[in-house]
């Protein structure tokens, strides 16, 4: 974004993604197709390449949704988040050609209004198994054209990333509109149970792992509410996770708890902060990537930045801003380092503002190596007790 | 009926926005937004469609007069606003 | 502990990330063939059918305009059945096309009127499932012929009031211009032909032994596409 | 993402993994087989199935497509004669029906003059046969009405043997 914007910013991994994903689509339409005139030589034309195009769109969008929690549950995954965007668009084409094909095969050349059609030609008649499946699609369609039309950078930055993210919370209405279209569509014509079976095993695969990635995030989030100084009455500020200390600062986390060059993350303010530990220094920032809204905290500092998991958008640790020629910026934490702890005021600065790293001094590393110690001696001395 | 008036309703905002779609993309767009003033022609078709659904919001930013993309509102942000730190 | 990270625009990824990378790309390109081949083996609504799409013949024979409107073609060779036991059981003496026009119209019968019971020659493309078979007339190209009608009525045989549970289908689409044209992937589409014109079908499914094609007419042997359209069985 | 919109996103999971099974449950419990019958009423059957003794079944006598043949009789040693078809599912051809041509003729493209109309091929349906085939051999002819064409013609065969 601090660069101007370009049609696709290529590179290596993007291409790899992309050809990856042309070929498995094509790899997709040609199987289904090939294979339906060979066993089915009487088939017309459209109405297989209408079921070749919904059929993939529905496959490619059960593998987008389950890429976020997949890569919740596991960072390993992150590549298949990296270029997301690609896919997207794609199924939105899929899908688009699907629904083009039904209102040329199904709809236009009749009395009415093709597009008309799809709303008046299936009339409520009380009975369940002929619920009109179709206008559940046009408005899946109508999500997913919205969420493609939107997936450039500019979007981004000119809806600002938490409106474009609700925005594309959408999707979640545009899957489940696509399981109603395909449950009272084509499910209640073609008997096989396999197509049951399939649908069935789709909606269980991306329940179940949304559900299960869900409950880890509130596990993650009362983890952070169960360390012993939050444990203390809070004050008024719901939000804040961990209580503000005499002089403001709150006890954060151990310095210890940190590895080198990544992140221990609380909440404070309302929101996610992001504790770097690096070259003996500490530093706290948003744990909101500007960019998309990724979790800073869950990247690493690279090459002296910190570099979001999501994008590898880079900010600065102590100012929060990213290196030029780039402008992203994000607020920065004052942080203290006393006693081998870190302790945080829960007051951001204005984003891109210069917050003094801590530094961890002689008597910290210390400290926190007699902590160490001091750990060992208390479970020698639990070991001799149980003795 | 109210399907037909839907869609007419629907057409009718899409034309509008892909009459404005013409000159936002190739005046407006670097008007709210610095970044896109170089923008490659790919770049300018790509954003169409969406200029043609989100027209209202674009529209009102270039008649405001408004130089940058908007700051993003989450807590930390806000709470920065409020006041300097110490 | 493994501190792998990864960075999309760096060239290459680290090689942990990039090992798990190969493994995820070979499970989705394993979906990508495989998800395809179950659900395109297990269709079960394509039938044998056929629109004979931009083949335009000739056709002779006798046109009606009742109930929907059809050709009446001659049978040729001799036909000595008259004597066998029942009119149902000889082989009728002339074959009965149904006439439909291009897209999800029928026939406009006021403007074939003329032609009614007469001697035709006309222009369209064949739809044929089993032994029914259909004809998409090609606009205005229906011509009277010299040759005078030679085909009787066929007698009617009244079968009594009967029970039958089928499904309504629009003939033109479930006769082979769509395959598959039936059940409720096709609702919309037989709902647009019967409002077209298109001759409603009842199909009666038997257990064992061919469909059966009921045209839907009313008591006096008119059509009754509105009342099928308005029933909403 | 942000918190709000995390909180939001668990809701919308939960809501979802609440709703979406049932909904699926529910369509996929409504649906209705498709509609058949296992007999038609008596009126409606078009012939009566008066042809018992299977003579022989053949599969060689088309040599372009692949029907089988059957050939019945009323009854043992006498009656009527009548053949019933089975041709492949994928096999159809518009308005095709059956002709029976005494003798071996040389059929090209037009139906001489003495064919003997059977009735439109439809698999599964008795053809019965005039009385006066008996008595010789002949050919079994496939005519495609609506193409005006012949589509096979059957080796010759005697219905009895001599």
């Amino acid at each position: 974004m601090g660069v101007e914007y370009v049609s696709v910013q290529w590179n290596r991994q993007k291409k790899f993604y992309d050809a990856v994903l042309v070929g498995g689509v094509a790899a997709f339409l040609v199987i289904f197709s090939v294979l339906t005139k060979v066993l089915f030589p009487r088939v017309t034309d459209e109405i297989m390449l209408i079921r070749a195009f919904g059929t993939g769109a529905f496959l490619l969008l059960h593998i987008i949704l389950c890429i976020g929690p997949l890569c919740r549950l596991n960072p390993q995954f992150l590549p298949l988040l990296y270029n997301r965007r690609h896919a997207g668009v794609t199924c939105f084409l899929l899908g688009l050609i699907h629904a083009a094909l039904v209102v040329i095969t199904y709809h236009a050349g009749s009395d009415t209004n093709p597009i008309l059609s799809i709303f008046v030609s299936s009339p409520i008649n009380g009975s369940v198994s002929s619920v009109p499946f179709q206008p559940f699609g046009f408005f899946a369609l109508i999500i997913l054209f919205l969420m493609a039309a939107t997936s450039h950078d500019f979007w981004l930055a000119n809806l600002s990333a938490p409106v474009w993210k609700s925005l594309h919370m959408l999707v979640y209405v545009a899957y489940a509109l696509l399981v109603l279209h395909v449950t009272f569509g084509v499910i209640q014509g073609e008997g096989s149970p396999l197509y049951v079976g399939t649908v069935a095993l789709g909606l269980v695969t991306v329940l179940g792992l949304h559900i299960t990635a869900a409950r880890r995030e509130v596990a993650l989030d009362s983890e952070s509410r169960l360390t012993p100084h939050a444990s203390r009455p809070t004050e008024s500020q719901s939000l804040v996770t961990s209580s503000p200390t005499e002089d403001e600062f709150v006890d954060a986390c151990a310095v210890a708890d940190i590895s080198e060059n990544r992140a221990r993350i609380v909440c404070l303010s309302g929101e996610r902060v992001a504790i770097f530990k690096y070259e003996g220094k500490i530093s706290a920032v948003s744990n909101v990537c500007q960019h998309q809204n990724g979790p800073l905290g869950e990247g690493k500092i690279v090459s002296g930045c910190i570099t979001c998991p999501w994008h590898g958008y880079q900010y600065q640790p102590d100012t929060g801003a990213s290196p030029p020629p780039f402008v992203e910026k994000i607020p920065t934490f004052n942080v203290r380092v006393k006693n081998g702890r870190v302790f945080v005021h829960p007051k951001p600065n204005p984003a891109g503002t210069r917050a003094k790293p801590a530094t961890i001094d002689g008597s910290s590393r210390r400290e926190e190596a007699h902590s160490v110690t001091g750990n060992s001696e208390s479970l020698v001395t639990l070991a001799a007790t149980k003795k | 009926m109210i399907a037909a008036a839907f869609l007419i309703a629907l057409g009718i905002y899409l034309a509008c926005g892909l009459v404005f779609a013409l000159p936002f993309v190739l005046v407006g767009a670097k008007r709210i937004d610095p970044h896109a003033a170089q923008g490659p022609w790919g770049f300018r078709l790509l954003i169409i469609p969406g200029v043609m659904a989100l027209w209202p919001l674009l529209l009102r930013r270039w008649a405001t007069g408004v130089k940058e993309p908007p700051e993003e509102c989450n807590a930390h942000r806000r709470a920065a606003r409020k006041g300097v730190a110490p | 502990m493994n501190d792998e990270f990864y960075i999309g625009w760096e060239a290459k990824a680290a090689p942990g990330i990039g090992k798990t990378l190969r493994k995820a790309v070979v499970c989705l390109l394993v979906l990508a063939v495989l998800v395809p081949v179950l659900l395109a083996m297990s269709q079960r609504m394509i039938g044998v059918s056929v629109f004979e799409w931009g083949a335009v013949k000739s056709f002779t024979g006798v046109l009606r305009t009742q109930p929907y409107p059809h050709l009446l073609v001659p049978r040729p060779g001799t036909n000595d059945y008259h004597t066998l036991q029942s009119v149902i059981n000889s082989p009728a003496s002339a074959s009965a096309y149904h006439l439909v026009a291009p897209w999800k119209f029928g026939l406009d019968r006021a403007s074939i009127a003329t032609f009614d019971g007469k001697s035709v020659s006309l222009k369209g493309t064949l739809i044929y499932r089993g032994n029914q078979t259909m004809i998409e007339v090609m606009p205005d190209s229906i011509r009277a012929t010299n040759t005078a009608s030679t085909i009787g009525l066929p007698s009617v045989v009244p079968l009594g009031r009967q029970t039958l549970l089928g499904e309504i289908v629009d003939s033109k689409c479930f006769l082979g211009v769509m395959n598959p044209g039936h059940l409720t992937p096709h609702r919309a589409c037989a709902i647009r032909c019967i409002s077209g014109g298109v001759p409603p079908v009842l199909l009666v499914r038997q257990k064992d032994g061919p469909a059966i094609y009921l045209l839907l007419v009313s008591a006096d042997g008119k059509p009754v596409n509105k009342q099928v359209l308005y029933s909403r069985a | 993402m942000i918190r709000p919109l995390r909180q939001r996103h668990r809701r919308v999971v939960i809501v979802l993994g609440v709703i979406l099974p049932i909904a699926f449950a529910v369509g996929i419990a409504a649906r209705k087989p498709v509609p058949g019958m296992t007999s038609l009423p008596k009126e409606l059957v078009a012939s009566p199935q008066t042809f018992a003794v299977t003579e022989w079944e053949r599969t060689d006598l088309f040599a372009k497509t692949p029907i089988q043949v059957r050939l019945f009789r009323e009854s043992v040693g006498g009656g009527r004669f009548a053949v019933e078809f089975s041709a492949a599912k994928d096999f159809v051809k518009p308005d095709l029906i059956v002709y029976w041509i005494a003798g071996n003729p040389n059929i090209t493209e037009t139906l001489p003059d003495n064919a003997r109309l059977l009735g439109a091929f439809n698999s599964s349906v008795a053809l019965p046969l005039s009385p006066d085939a008996a008595s010789a051999s002949g050919v079994l002819v496939l005519y495609s009405l609506a193409d005006q064409k012949i589509v096979e013609v059957s080796k010759p065969f005697a219905l009895q043997k001599p």
